[in-house]
């Protein structure tokens, strides 16, 4: 009986000894927001666009922190965005599913525009500009090709078109050696693969 | 003189890591320049500089006499454009620039009217040495006056007396490392007083102590031409003896800013800053020769020398160019009329760039320019193999990097390990890719890696900027939310307080009104705010269009 | 057509240069090897190069990639290497094997050319000598030292011997093999007998090793033929100076402190440098382009570290023989070593 | 000193864990797919390890061995382990939130970890003292630490290899650690205890 008691006895005072330890560990360590979807958000790029699902780039990254979206979900991000969201997660990179178009920007088509500021409000990045009654002009560098302001326009004077590359931001492109094709193939294999 | 022989020796033993040997194939450094004809049609495209583009200040139509401004610089890195000849202005549009893309600039057209009137008015600065540097420094940028040697930076820029930074050395360089490329060498011969006069000029400019033309063992004639100019210069000259000559052993890429620096002075140019902050400037003997037209004679930027050279070209030589000039019309005053199976470069085959066709004009940095047999192009071109470490590339590489590591993570696309591997330290020399046994494109894979990571610095500025706007619209949205609610609320209250008065119902329209009113109200300091804001970015025309759009604003 | 950007010109290496310029190196180590084990090296060589041969190019078809690459050099490079690596006698179908294992799992499996980790012949190498010890450590009497047993210039009897084993020429292994040095001092030491007095029960001579005229792998007995190699490559700038050099010199400088410590226990340094595997290993594995590091300190490091391993190995270790354990494990290392002893920038 | 050195020399190299003792393969292929995350698993595999080994033979003295119930050694030893896992989950939760994900479930995981518990009972075994028992825990924990992020570096370079279809992942990271495993071969004997 007293064989047992010790037994328990002992057993249960070293239990508590490492209870109390992690308890002080605890608080000392304890976390305040989540750092991870800090990180997340700020490798998305800002469009706002709500293509994820979730309403904004902030709400898809703490999300994704939190493991209730994949990985693969920003279109306009494409393939890098979620090749590094994925290596930021330490999960297998997934393919993206919609494929990211060429950079688009909104442009108003003065002569029809009616001056009805829907599109204004409908912009999440405040990039078109005018007064009520008065023509409406998207500011190009701050447009985001998010096509938010298509859907609320009454007369259907906004179009999307492809952002026109410049000379300065050209960059030369993947040698088309034939190595270089395989390395692009063996990416696209492994990112099917693994999905 | 022993001094001296012994000083040149202990300079020539001092050299910079890396490097290679390529054939030279300097096959006109016996031709003398000649004069190229007039074209039927000048292209003058905007921007012809590193730096920002220049707006037309013509139109069509217009009269222009040699030398007269016709695109005015914007911003600071920037130098104007001349007319190269006199004649009319016939159109301004988009035209392919000698560029690896293909894209076009707006190019503004000139037909010459042959008679080459010259526009007089810069007057010549003959007592340069009493003159205010400052007054130079504007005449230099006036003149757009770029670097020739390949970079053409804004040369005004590099010349600036600084006297946090005092500038011990001038470097002029006359290496001219590039195989086949002999426009400075025959410069050096048949302008060396006047490349002597530009180096006093830049010495008064920036203060400098001594200068140091180098020249590498492969063109003793330049060296001699350059020792013999200067010491029959040196009796109209007290300035002369600050002046010396040095012969370097022939190594590519010696002619590459950095490297020569590291040469000549030891003293290596610490990442992201530059050569003035050690004491030292370079500049290229064309470029003297250019700041001597231009302080001198008063003469802008219209014109350089150009090598048309390469194993396509029946009578290769050193020609005498205005900018401007179709590539075509140059290459047919050298006997090569068709362009089938012929490879075109602009500038030397390790850093120049290959042409898509001939229809682009000569611009300040053709300084060769190359026509290849497909042939002897194969070479350098045969199909990638895999990398077998040899490290070869390593070995050769001026800046010290790994380029087989650094091309297997721009291949892979891992471009932040690149940059941590230095990728942007790469000067592109090609030492790397003509030395690979695997024929791996090197330079390629960096260029690539460079302007992704370059669209990725964008993209995340870009990205920055929009969540800014997007919060800032959240927090106006809240506020006015916040500011309409308590309206509202003061609103009711009164309304409550009215409606204690007087218990009729006629209170709840007047309140709708009132609400109504003071949400316009509102409104406005946030649309006045918006249209403020407007005028700052000025919205674009239609982006299809945007650039030459810029050309007609 | 491809449009790449500059350079345009190009220096005209090659790989196939790059692997015939081993090769060619390799010339007077294989010239010796006949010499020393007649017809039974060139049965070993020319095994071992076929096989290496056809397990590339089948290899190469299996994952569906062009054979073009067999004429790179690289495969008839490793198979060379490989049969200088391995004692005279083996029973043919070992022969195979490791060559098998030396381009299927030391190379091919890892995408080909330019991806192995380890070097190839060394992997084979070890796989076989874990696996068969007692045929990996059977030196074979070679010609023109003592009195031959068999005659290996005899090509019947080798050919017996290859396929049918020892038995068929009426012998025991044992009785037409003899200890390496390094295995006999091994031996020696462990039942405690000073190295000094094994070396001369062994009747050791320096210009023997240096000549090659010893027992060993054959392609590893001759210091001089290794040497002349190893130069030729060095003047040819196949190889650089670093890892061959500081490789032999930490076994030497280890060899000779320890040497002058306890001549009883540790073996003379020149010893060390004659014996075994150590100059095939510095001059032909440890540079292996492409299991090795890149940068120039990468490579000291690399040699530096095998020196240490190779001559802890031998005089330590449970194996006489550890310059190729040396470079197997230093292979482990390269992708740290690449990252950490990248040369300063130009600049930086 | 030269019992220590052995002791250091034989738990880092000759008996390796991982490629002789075929212990804590599970981390060893699970967390070497970048150098980064093996850095930070050998960090945490050093610190549980040696604070395992020497808190689990104070506790075989102290405790299991005086109220004789060595019955208890392993739920004993496995509450150590868990405590301390769990105590460096929160640390490295806090310090380095990256690293945290990376590790992901292998970072708990340690606490199942037969190397660690290994250590410990290996320590019982072989009648270590205290401070030979904290010697061979740290010396078996660099030992995982070397190979571990040796066998990392090796799977960076071979991540974007041409690697047959077939042989992708774990099948070429196997033969790798093989192969790693044959070489370490070549340390058998280096010591003798």
């Amino acid at each position: 009986m007293t064989y047992l008691l010790t037994t328990t006895a002992a057993f249960g005072a070293f239990t508590l000894f490492f209870a109390v330890i992690l308890a002080i560990a605890g608080r000392v360590f304890k976390i305040e927001g989540n750092p991870i979807a800090d990180n997340i958000e700020s490798l998305l790029p800002q469009t706002q666009c709500g293509q994820c699902g979730f309403p904004g780039c902030k709400p898809y990254a703490g999300a994704v922190a939190s493991g209730e979206a994949e990985v693969n979900q920003c279109v306009p991000g494409g393939e890098r965005t979620m090749l590094q969201i994925a290596d930021l997660m330490g999960v297998e990179p997934k393919t993206v599913e919609d494929e990211a178009t060429a950079p688009m920007i909104a442009f108003v088509r003065e002569d029809e525009c009616i001056g009805c500021t829907l599109c204004i409000k409908a912009c999440p990045v405040d990039a078109i500009v005018g007064a009520p009654k008065q023509y409406h002009t998207v500011i190009t560098e701050h447009c985001t090709g998010c096509t938010l302001c298509v859907e609320p326009c009454p007369v259907d004077c906004i179009d999307m078109l492809i952002k026109p590359e410049l000379l300065e931001h050209w960059s030369w492109p993947l040698p088309d050696t034939h190595r270089a094709q395989l390395a692009i193939e063996r990416k696209g294999q492994h990112a099917s693969h693994t999905s | 003189m022993l001094h001296t022989l012994l000083k040149s020796i202990q300079k020539s033993t001092r050299t910079f890591s890396g490097g290679i040997d390529p054939e030279m194939s300097k096959i006109t450094a016996a031709a003398a320049i000649a004069t190229s004809m007039q074209p039927q049609l000048y292209i003058l495209p905007i921007k012809q500089h590193i730096g920002e583009a220049c707006e037309p200040i013509v139109s069509v139509g217009d009269h222009v006499k040699w030398g007269q401004k016709i695109a005015r610089s914007q911003g600071y890195v920037s130098v104007p454009v001349h007319s190269p000849t006199s004649g009319k202005v016939v159109k301004i549009e988009e035209h392919a620039t000698p560029h690896p893309s293909g894209m076009g600039l707006p190019s503004i057209f000139i037909e010459p009217d042959g008679k080459d009137t010259r526009d007089k008015s810069l007057k010549p600065i003959k007592a340069y040495r009493d003159t205010d540097p400052t007054e130079l420094r504007e005449r230099l940028r006036l003149c757009g006056i770029a670097g020739l040697g390949g970079a053409v930076f804004p040369t005004f820029i590099k010349l600036l007396k600084d006297n946090r930074n005092p500038i011990e050395t001038l470097i002029l360089n006359g290496i001219e490392c590039e195989p086949y490329l002999t426009n400075d060498h025959r410069l050096m011969i048949e302008k060396a007083k006047e490349i002597i006069i530009g180096i006093d000029i830049i010495m008064h400019m920036v203060g400098a102590k001594k200068a140091i033309i180098a020249i590498e063992d492969n063109k003793p004639n330049a060296l001699e031409m350059m020792q013999e100019t200067l010491e029959i210069l040196s009796e109209s000259f007290p300035d002369s003896t600050r002046i010396e000559v040095c012969q370097l052993p022939t190594r590519y890429p010696q002619g590459s800013e950095k490297q020569l620096i590291e040469v000549l002075t030891g003293k290596q140019v610490p990442a992201g800053k530059l050569p003035m902050h050690i004491g030292v400037i370079c500049q290229n003997v064309g470029t003297s020769k250019a700041i001597h037209d231009a302080i001198i004679k008063g003469r802008p930027l219209t014109e350089r020398i150009v090598t048309v050279s390469g194993d396509a070209v029946p009578r290769p030589g050193n020609m005498r160019v205005r900018l401007g000039t179709p590539m075509r019309f140059v290459f047919a005053q050298h006997g090569l009329e068709t362009f089938d199976h012929v490879h075109l470069l602009h500038g030397g085959p390790m850093m120049g760039e290959k042409l898509k066709n001939a229809d682009v004009p000569v611009v300040k940095s053709t300084n060769g320019l190359l026509a290849m047999h497909s042939t002897s192009m194969k070479e350098a071109h045969k199909s990638e193999q895999p990398c077998i470490r040899c490290g070869h590339c390593g070995v050769v590489c001026p800046v010290s990097l790994v380029p087989n590591l650094l091309a297997d993570q721009c291949r892979n696309k891992q471009f932040e390990k690149a940059e941590s591997y230095d990728l942007f330290d790469c000067i592109e020399c090609g030492a790397c890719s003509y030395v690979c046994p695997s024929n791996i494109p090197l330079v390629h894979y960096f260029r690539y890696g460079k302007g992704q990571l370059a669209q990725i610095g964008r993209e995340q500025n870009f990205a920055h900027a929009s969540k800014q706007r997007s919060e800032h619209r959240d927090d106006r949205i809240a506020r006015e939310k916040e500011e309409k609610a308590a309206k509202r609320r003061v609103v009711r209250e009164k309304h409550v307080a009215k409606a204690d008065d007087d218990k009729t119902s006629a209170g709840k329209p007047d309140h709708d009104k009132t609400a109504d009113h003071k949400t316009a109200d509102e409104k406005k300091p946030k649309t006045t705010d918006k249209t403020i804001q407007k005028d700052k970015p000025s919205p674009k025309s239609p982006p299809g269009k945007a650039s030459s759009g810029k050309v007609s604003s | 057509m491809i449009h790449l950007s500059s350079p345009h010109m190009h220096g005209g290496d090659s790989i196939r240069m790059t692997m015939l310029s081993v090769i060619f190196a390799l010339l007077p180590a294989t010239i010796v090897s006949v010499y020393l084990f007649g017809w039974l090296a060139f049965l070993l060589i020319t095994i071992s190069m076929v096989t290496c041969l056809i397990t590339e190019f089948i290899s190469l078809r299996l994952m569906g990639r062009s054979a073009s690459p067999i004429g790179d050099g690289s495969a008839a490079l490793t198979g060379l290497l490989l049969a200088l690596t391995l004692p005279a006698y083996l029973p043919w179908w070992m022969v195979i094997l490791a060559s098998v294992m030396a381009i299927l799992l030391g190379k091919q499996l890892y995408g080909g050319l330019g991806y192995n980790l380890f070097n190839p012949a060394l992997a084979a190498r070890v796989i076989l000598l874990i696996s068969f010890p007692l045929n990996m450590t059977a030196w074979i009497i070679p010609m023109h030292v003592g009195t031959p047993v068999i005659d290996l210039y005899d090509f019947n009897a080798c050919l017996n011997l290859l396929i049918f084993g020892p038995e068929s020429l009426n012998r025991a292994l044992d009785a037409i093999t003899m200890a390496s040095p390094l295995g006999h001092i091994k031996t020696e030491w462990s039942q405690g007998i000073s190295v000094t007095n094994a070396l001369r029960s062994y009747d050791y001579s320096y210009l023997d090793a240096f000549l090659g005229r010893e027992a060993g792998s054959i392609g590893e007995t001759s210091a001089l033929a290794l040497l002349l190699g190893g130069i030729y490559m060095l003047a040819r700038h196949t190889i650089s100076w670093h890892i061959p050099f500081t490789y032999l010199a930490t076994v030497l400088i280890l060899a000779a402190v320890f040497n002058l410590i306890d001549p009883a226990h540790y073996a003379p340094p020149l010893f060390h440098l004659l014996a075994g595997g150590l100059m095939l290993c510095a001059f032909f594995m440890a540079t292996d382009p492409v299991s090795s590091p890149v940068t120039p300190m990468g490579q000291i490091v690399f040699g530096v570290g095998c020196g240490v391993l190779t001559w802890s190995i031998r005089t330590y270790g449970g194996y006489p023989e550890g310059a190729m354990f040396a470079v197997i494990l230093m292979n482990c290392t390269v992708p740290l070593i690449d990252h950490y002893c990248r040369p300063r920038v130009y600049g930086r | 000193m030269t019992e220590f050195a052995v002791i250091l020399l034989s738990a880092v190299l000759v008996n390796n864990y991982v490629l002789t003792k075929f212990l804590g393969i599970c981390p060893f292929l699970g967390v070497s797919s970048k150098v980064e995350t093996a850095m930070g698993m050998s960090f945490a595999v050093m610190f549980v390890m040696t604070l395992a080994s020497t808190a689990s033979w104070l506790v075989q003295q102290y405790i299991l061995i005086p109220l004789d119930i060595l019955y208890l050694q392993t739920i004993f030893f496995i509450l150590i382990i868990a405590s301390l896992v769990q105590f460096i989950e929160m640390m490295i939760h806090k310090t380095s939130p990256v690293l945290y994900q990376g590790l992901g479930i292998f970072l708990p995981l340690i606490t199942t970890n037969c190397a660690v518990l290994g250590v410990a009972l290996l320590n019982i075994q072989q009648d270590n003292t205290f401070i030979t028992s904290a010697l061979y825990g740290f010396g078996a924990a660099v030992g995982f630490a070397l190979v571990l992020i040796l066998f990392a570096g090796l799977r960076e370079r071979i991540e974007h290899a041409p690697i047959p279809e077939a042989f992708k992942g774990s099948p070429i990271s196997l033969i790798t650690a093989g192969m790693m495993s044959l070489a370490f071969l070549g340390f058998s004997g280096l010591v003798k205890f």
